[in-house]
């Protein structure tokens, strides 16, 4: 019998998820048994608590990491190397829906670090009656930034404590790289020399930001106040994950008309969006272990665990078998339209950009810090991306 | 002075008393509001204390259920157990050596006392990290307890308090024919209960709600204590659920709370006679 | 020497005159004894580790490499150029000097008000002693509520007599003070139950001979006897308080993470972002042993200045 | 007019009456001794005196000031406190000086800092200064002036005391057993010490004590106090020859006085062995039972010959004189009897002996307590008539 | 051989001698009070003996019993202390049973579960039971044994003291001034207690107190410690009536025996007025200025005729007897006569009198403070032949 120690972050969105998929997994096989660790409370704090773990006899045997964190954990060494696993498996595997873009989602420099388990893309919720109010039509909601603009200004209009516009910057890069990849553009060049975000497509996505503020008055909401705020109705437009979906629609209860939206794009032909989420990957470096480990990533990545994923939370199938076949999905989408919008932007999703370097976090921070320059107007768009960009260049490695 | 009338200097005291408690239970009336509503009722934009719909056993219920809580709480009073008593039974020693002996290197520790009331675990988590893992023993009680059983301000304040002791009490002990553990164990542990209180209040209030080293030691959900269950509802990314979360905490917090008021007169004592007020 | 005399006599008489030394070895030894846990702890758990950390602070170490080098003092150079650290430094003197005089003084007004008071003294003690006992963790959430700039039950009082109330938590400009009211909910407790322990025991024969010696308001009695038997009090609660403000970490951990923009960054919470975040120990461990240094340099400044102001005798 | 007058004062504590009409007049200069056993409400007077507590109802007046509603801080009273109750942070000069800073500046002229700049402060200070060290040359305290009272001694704390409380020059002056705090030697001393100075401020004190030989060895009258109620108020020699009651006369006297409960004679005379005294006929007729008081140093010692039969129990000696305890063997009453060395030479415990007392010497009291007035029955011969 | 006995027992503290070789013998059952002082060092002796405290040098033997280094945990010495040091957290049953559990159970046998189960506990603790219960009826607090300290009056913690001493029969007995805490009344009551107990129990005992009364009125033997050194050991009487050291002379008696310096005249007499006594030869030559003493007593007060001439400056009530403050008109001397009130009465402050005193009565003491034998010169006439 083999015990898998399994750690996971954000127990808000997957604790249930996860009693599911582990439970159904050992009934399955019965000789494996699944114990968690103590779930982190975010992504970071999770590859936080592995790499200090790791080479430690408290490593787990799994965990699940953010997608723009695998590059990190694997300079590290952290993470099993899967491919001569899905070597062994070829068959199976794209039998299980596991696509070359699915697998991709989880390599680093083409090798194969993790198996994508969760993933998301930015979309946008809104407030019906509000926009209903501010003399819009929910049924036919905004489809570019400037629109989203003007009717944020209205909602604002409103008075009694309104507030037009949440939009997501805290926290990472993520919500930066919607607007920065729906633009055209991208992080650094191709060959990672230089830094490229704060080019033409940089100042146009920090200027959307810019403007939401100044043009549809959007406050500077801490992340839990720009949620409460929302499900409290008092928030027109909220821009996030759809990963968030199944929360959202919990907490609002019947509070408002709460309804989903693609997200604008600055360039609505090129426009890319980023993938969110999480690959999981095995850690063990015991061979015994190493074997069971592989049986669970592939049955929490594959179809059933796919099948319990999205609607328990809001993220898209990362699997084709389970997104198409109505024995997991199929269906699903048809009764539950808000989930549609994530599922519409697949096509347009390529990885989320993780920085080389040791420095990868505080990259990160970098970016965000500079938003929070913009969202409280004490930088122009165009100071926050040059200092942005000056502070990420020396933390870049240098080659 | 008296307690008898109500003059208006009187009144005014009293309100400015009532609004301060007031203000400094406002948290708590909020949580114990939150802990009856349902997710829905919780952000909303009018304020009411009151649920619309009466939630709290469910909401007790969930929190009861989503994590473990027996777990949780014993964890908590074991940790805070055996941290207890291990401070006690090493501070107390050493104070009464320091306080009542012919000890040369008194002075000495008396140094090492204040300046390890400065280190904060915060401090020097990281080594002991290491340690604890070069041995083996994270993600176990000892890993959760042993920083903390040596407590340099149980030694300071036990201190100040045998200090105030007669040395007549303990020349009649020794008479009486006890050695110097024996005068510790039926002479000064049974006259030192207000400063243990005293102590035990700061100590496990502390250790209670310390989050940040079972942050660090523990990752298996066996050893957590209750902080970090709580933590389990507190994720980061979306709305939470509210309302199991401050029924979690009330569930949490209570025992600290009763402890307290039962001890609270002994404590104010304690304090007292232990001259940490000077 | 013991000097046996008489042992030739029926009844054998004895001596006792035991070289003091003798004597006084042997307490010596029990002493040594009885403290000895205690010293053994504390060199394991307190000074094993701040060596450790003093070693580290010279070196490169980051958590995930294994092997490191030793640097000098360039970590040491790093940390006077970087501006994350001295925002965190000036911040958390900001936060300090805020609620350590607050708090010491709301307690001792509150003190006053509730030993003057003959009822309700338990309810009020408890009353503010709460949030001393409170998990952080799960009151933060509640603090996050409370300050919430649209649906905030703060601002929503607020509006009621037409202030707009400022986004506590989220802007930069007002991010530190709403921590700092945080600060002094949590501390202002135990500053009370020390003074309220103090108060009692001043003698009452004090403030009868400051009425009769003509003190005739609350006033005088308080700058006449209270305060100046209140001393030893006052100091022991500065020290505790001011030591307590310059280690806050958890409520900016659980609601602000530093921000907006460094705007809540505190020296604490650097050195853990640092370390556990950042994985960078030997640079995390330099701003610990600075961080140590500004606690004992300050313990000593207060203690040199006070000590000798508060104890008559 | 008096000096100081209190009429009728009373005070009650949750609902224990602890002063039950207390009144009192001091002429100007009288130095008035208030004892009474522990509790006896002896420190409430003196409080109320001092407008520190308000009384139930009664008067006070100091002169022609009425103080009954007056706040501690507005009467002219000064109060010396058995704790000393000296501030422990200010120095003695500072000490002695606080009646006067408090009196003679304002509040602006007080400040810290800003004090020194209001106009007439540094005269006021300086007259202040000059009254504080006035004060301690005639205390013999200068030389301790900068000290601290956790540096001084209780003596001299207890002068310094004195010094804050005279320093003002008040109308009345209170003590509260100023000198229970000091060793026995210190205490004899000490006592000369506040007669004298008590003698050069000429300002009515009222001083507490529940040491009868200090009340009755410094005080011009003395004030006794039982339960609340003042028994007896008058000159030391009277309270001790002539107590109206019986608690006075118990309260009074080192060794106490000896107590027999015995019945009246029906020829209504009383008495110990030879030593009888008549009662009045009205006294006779109310009560039967009384007690009969004999101060040790009136009961004589033979081996044989008249007197009542007792044996000695226990002897103490003390140097100048001898405390002799014995049993008499009729009532089995314990008897003492005080004697000088050389009367009672040769006495050992267990000796039979005869006991006497002088009749004019006896106080009759009765079941009330009152003292019953008596006059002795000289001739035993004519008692002997009057049984037949 | 003495029960005990101290030899040149010496004890420094951080260079300073506070015991100066002090030697003393007790025999069985005797009462030895040690007076003195404070900080004479009485404690630090009693200490010492009790193994408390090492002495530097000297020897200690207690009847056969080897204390060579023991503890205070194994000498068979009791002691009752100042503060009473009973176990707050004990009953009064409790406090009395712990030097017997300490003593009798093992180690094995007092642990708190545990204990009940080894062999022999039971009888050994039913055994303990009934000797405290013994102790408490022989001491009369047989109805406080279930109260704490706190619940009971300073006689009665005084008396449980004593108990938790006496009940293991020690060998000595030592006492620091245990009935210090008392108020003056209990105290002269609980000496005879103490008087009582230690008749009954025939320990050889060291009672210490700075109380000359206590010492007089209770010990066998005195001995008066001055300065770290023992000056006299004597009985009570022979101490007040033949001190050999000035300082004995001083110490001991109340009101202070008044102390004249003066030269011896050429006749080889020295004296008080009319009362002269002479010196030996060899003490006439070694010192011709010596100290007289005159104990108040002895001192006769007379408007006029013959004596001194002095001032009456204060004189003290005291209801059985008057002390009378007064000034010698010649040498301005301060002279303390103590009178009964008939004596004294008439007197005023002021006043000029004439003082006497009886040659039998004058000690003689030289400049080093020792006592030198003199004979009273009765005949005044011869005195004025040999002047002449
Ligand atoms: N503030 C108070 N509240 C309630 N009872 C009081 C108060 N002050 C005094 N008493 C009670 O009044 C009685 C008299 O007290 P007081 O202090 O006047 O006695 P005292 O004669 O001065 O005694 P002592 O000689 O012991 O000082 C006592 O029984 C005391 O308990
Ligand atoms: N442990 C000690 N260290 C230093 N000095 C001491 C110590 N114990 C006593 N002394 C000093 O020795 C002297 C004698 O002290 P001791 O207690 O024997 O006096 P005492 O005669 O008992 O006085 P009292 O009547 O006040 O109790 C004092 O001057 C005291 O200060
Ligand atoms: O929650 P996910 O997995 O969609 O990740 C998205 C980012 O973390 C949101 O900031
Ligand atoms: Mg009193
Ligand atoms: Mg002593």
């Amino acid at each position: 019998d083999t015990t898998l120690t399994v750690h996971y972050p954000m127990p808000g969105f997957f604790k249930d998820v996860m009693d599911t998929i582990s439970k159904k997994f050992m009934e399955e096989n019965p000789d494996i048994t699944i114990q968690f660790a103590n779930p982190s409370a975010t992504y970071e704090e999770g590859i936080q608590t592995i790499m200090r773990q790791a080479g430690t006899s408290e490593m787990p045997d799994l965990t699940f990491i953010g997608l723009n964190r695998l590059r990190m954990a694997d300079e590290r060494g952290i993470p099993v190397d899967m491919g001569p696993l899905i070597q062994n498996d070829q068959n199976s595997m794209a039998e299980q829906g596991f696509s070359d873009t699915i697998l991709k989602l989880a390599q680093v420099n083409g090798k194969q670090v993790g198996l994508a388990f969760a993933t998301s893309n930015p979309i946008m919720y809104y407030n019906a009656d509000l926009v209903k109010q501010a003399g819009g039509n929910p049924d036919n909601p905004p489809k570019t930034w400037d629109e989203v603009i003007a009717l944020g200004a209205k909602i604002k209009a409103l008075g009694n404590g309104v507030d037009s516009i949440d939009f997501r910057w805290q926290g990472d890069d993520w919500m930066f790289s919607a607007l920065l990849f729906g633009a055209g553009g991208t992080m650094l060049n191709e060959d990672e020399s230089e830094v490229t975000f704060n080019g033409p497509e940089g100042q146009k996505a920090m200027e959307i930001i810019d403007r939401m503020v100044k043009e549809a008055g959007m406050p500077v909401f801490t992340k839990p106040a720009g949620e409460q705020a929302f499900v409290a109705g008092k928030v027109g437009f909220a821009f996030q994950t759809t990963g968030a979906l199944r929360n959202t629609i919990k907490n609002v209860g019947e509070k408002f008309d709460l309804r989903t939206a693609e997200i604008p794009l600055i360039d609505p032909e090129n426009g890319k969006l980023p993938t969110g989420g999480n690959a999981v990957v095995i850690l063990t470096k015991d061979e015994a272990k190493q074997d069971a480990a592989w049986k669970f990533a592939k049955f929490a990545a594959g179809p059933y665990g796919a099948s319990v994923v999205v609607p328990g939370t809001g993220y898209v199938p990362n699997n084709e078998l389970a997104a198409k076949s109505p024995e997991y999905l199929g269906d699903f989408y048809k009764e539950n339209p808000l989930f549609q919008a994530g599922l519409k932007q697949m096509p347009r999703m390529i990885p989320w950009y993780a920085f080389p370097g040791a420095n990868g976090v505080r990259v990160t921070q970098a970016i965000v810090d500079n938003t929070s320059r913009v969202v409280d107007q004490s930088a122009t768009p165009q100071e926050a991306l040059d200092d942005a960009a000056s502070e990420v260049k020396r933390l870049l490695p240098r080659k | 002075m008296t307690s008898n009338g109500f003059p208006p200097a009187r009144i005014a005291r009293l309100a400015l008393l009532g609004f301060g408690a007031l203000v400094f239970l406002s948290p708590y009336i909020f949580m114990i509001s939150t802990a009856g509503k349902t997710q829905s009722d919780i952000f909303t934009s009018s304020l009411t204390l009151i649920p619309q719909r009466w939630y709290f056993f469910e909401n007790f219920a969930k929190a009861w259920s989503r994590v473990s809580m027996p777990t949780l709480l014993f964890n908590g009073v074991v940790v805070c157990l055996l941290i207890l008593v291990i401070q006690v039974i090493v501070a107390v020693p050493c104070a009464y050596a320091m306080a009542k002996l012919k000890f040369r290197a008194a002075r000495a520790m008396m140094v090492l006392v204040m300046l390890g009331l400065l280190v904060p675990i915060h401090a020097t988590a990281l080594p002991l990290y290491v340690g604890f893992d070069r041995v083996g023993a994270l993600n176990s009680y000892v890993a959760l307890v042993a920083p903390f059983t040596i407590s340099v301000f149980g030694i300071f304040l036990f201190l100040q308090f045998f200090r105030s002791m007669p040395d007549d009490l303990i020349h009649a002990a020794r008479l009486d024919g006890m050695s110097e553990v024996g005068i510790i164990a039926r002479v000064i542990v049974p006259n030192a209960w207000p400063a243990i209180t005293a102590f035990s209040i700061f100590s496990v209030v502390a250790h209670w709600n310390d989050l940040y080293w079972p942050l660090i030691v523990v990752s298996n959900q066996a050893y957590a204590t209750p902080p970090l269950g709580l933590l389990y509802f507190r994720a980061a990314e979306a709305g939470d659920d509210y309302g199991a979360l401050m029924a979690a905490t009330l569930i949490i917090t209570f025992p600290l709370v009763a402890a307290f008021l039962l001890a609270q007169k002994r404590f104010v004592e304690g304090i007292t006679m232990t001259g940490l007020k000077g | 020497m013991a000097e046996v005399i008489a042992s030739s006599s029926p009844s054998p008489v004895s001596v006792r005159a035991i070289p003091r030394s003798d004597a006084d070895r042997h307490e010596a030894r029990a002493a040594w004894m009885l403290a000895a846990p205690a010293i053994l702890l504390t060199f394991l758990f307190i000074i094993l580790p701040v060596c450790a950390v003093v070693t580290l602070g010279f070196t490169d170490f980051e958590l995930g490499y294994s092997g490191f080098r030793f640097v000098g003092f360039e970590n040491y150079a790093e940390l006077l150029n970087d501006r994350t650290f001295k925002q965190s430094l000036w911040n958390t003197f900001i936060y300090a000097a805020i609620v350590a005089p607050v708090s010491i003084f709301l307690a001792l007004g509150l003190a006053m008000l509730i030993e003057a008071e003959g009822i309700g003294r338990s309810f009020f003690r408890t009353a503010y002693f709460l949030p001393v006992a409170s998990l952080i963790v799960a009151m933060a959430t509640v603090w996050q509520y409370l300050f919430h700039p649209s649906i905030g039950p703060i601002n929503a009082l607020l509006a009621l007599v037409g202030i707009e109330g400022p986004n506590w938590l989220g802007a930069s400009s007002t991010v530190l003070y709403s921590l700092a009211l945080i600060g002094i909910w949590q501390t202002v407790g135990f500053n009370l139950v020390l003074f309220l322990a103090g108060l009692t025991a001043i003698p009452r024969d004090l403030y009868s001979a400051a009425e009769v010696d003509g003190a005739r308001s609350a006033w005088d009695r308080f700058r006449l006897v209270t305060w100046p038997m209140l001393g030893p009090t006052t100091l022991f609660v500065t020290t505790i308080s001011v030591i307590n403000a310059v280690k806050v970490f958890e409520t900016v951990k659980t609601l602000t993470e530093g921000g907006p923009n460094k705007a809540s960054e505190v020296l604490l919470f650097t050195i853990y972002q640092e370390g556990f975040v950042y994985l960078r120990v030997g640079y995390a461990s330099a701003m610990t042993v600075v961080f140590l240094l500004i606690l004992i340099v300050l313990m000593f400044v207060q203690y040199r200045i006070q000590d000798r102001q508060v104890h008559y005798t | 007019m008096s000096a100081l007058s209190l009429r009728a004062i009373e005070k009650s504590f949750n609902g224990n009456q602890i002063l039950k009409g207390v009144s009192l007049d001091a002429e100007p200069g009288e130095f008035i001794a208030l004892v009474g056993p522990s509790g006896c409400g002896k420190s409430t007077l003196l409080r109320i005196l001092a407008g520190l507590e308000t009384a139930d109802s009664g008067m006070i007046t100091v002169g022609d000031q009425d103080l009954t509603k007056l706040q501690a801080a507005a009467c002219n009273v000064a109060m010396v406190f058995q704790s000393y109750a000296l501030y422990p942070h200010l120095t003695a000069a500072q000490n002695i000086a606080v009646p006067l800073v408090m009196r003679r500046l304002t509040r602006a002229q007080r400040l810290p800092l800003l004090g020194p700049l209001m106009p007439g402060q540094r005269q006021a200070v300086a007259e202040i200064k000059r009254d504080v060290r006035d004060m301690a040359v005639s205390l013999k305290i200068d030389h301790l002036m900068d000290r601290k009272p956790g540096q001084m001694s209780g003596g001299q704390r207890q002068r310094v005391a004195l010094g804050r409380a005279m320093v003002r020059r008040p109308a009345v002056f209170l003590m509260d057993e100023p000198l229970s705090n000091l060793d026995a030697n210190l205490r004899v001393h000490a006592r000369g010490e506040i007669v004298d100075l008590h003698r050069r401020a000429g300002v009515p004190t009222v001083y507490v004590t529940h040491d009868q030989a200090e009340a009755l060895s410094m005080a011009d009258r003395v004030a006794v106090m039982i339960g609340g109620a003042l028994l007896q108020l008058a000159p030391p020699a009277v309270i001790y020859d002539d107590p109206r009651h019986i608690e006075v006369a118990k309260f009074v006297g080192q060794p106490r006085i000896n107590l027999l409960s015995m019945q009246v004679d029906t020829d209504g005379t009383v008495g110990f062995g030879e030593a009888r005294c008549g009662l009045s006929r009205i006294d006779v007729a109310a009560a039967s039972s009384v007690t009969l008081g004999i101060r040790p140093e009136f009961v004589s010692v033979s081996r044989e010959g008249r007197g009542m039969p007792a044996k000695v129990e226990r002897i103490e000696f003390l140097g100048s004189e001898i405390i002799v305890h014995s049993r008499l063997d009729q009532s089995g009453d314990t008897m003492i009897a005080k004697l000088t060395p050389a009367e009672g030479a040769g006495l050992t415990a267990g000796m039979p002996i005869r006991l006497n007392a002088a009749p004019e010497r006896l106080f009759v009291f009765a079941q009330d307590g009152r003292r019953l007035f008596s006059t002795p029955v000289m001739d035993s011969d004519l008692r002997e008539r009057a049984y037949g």
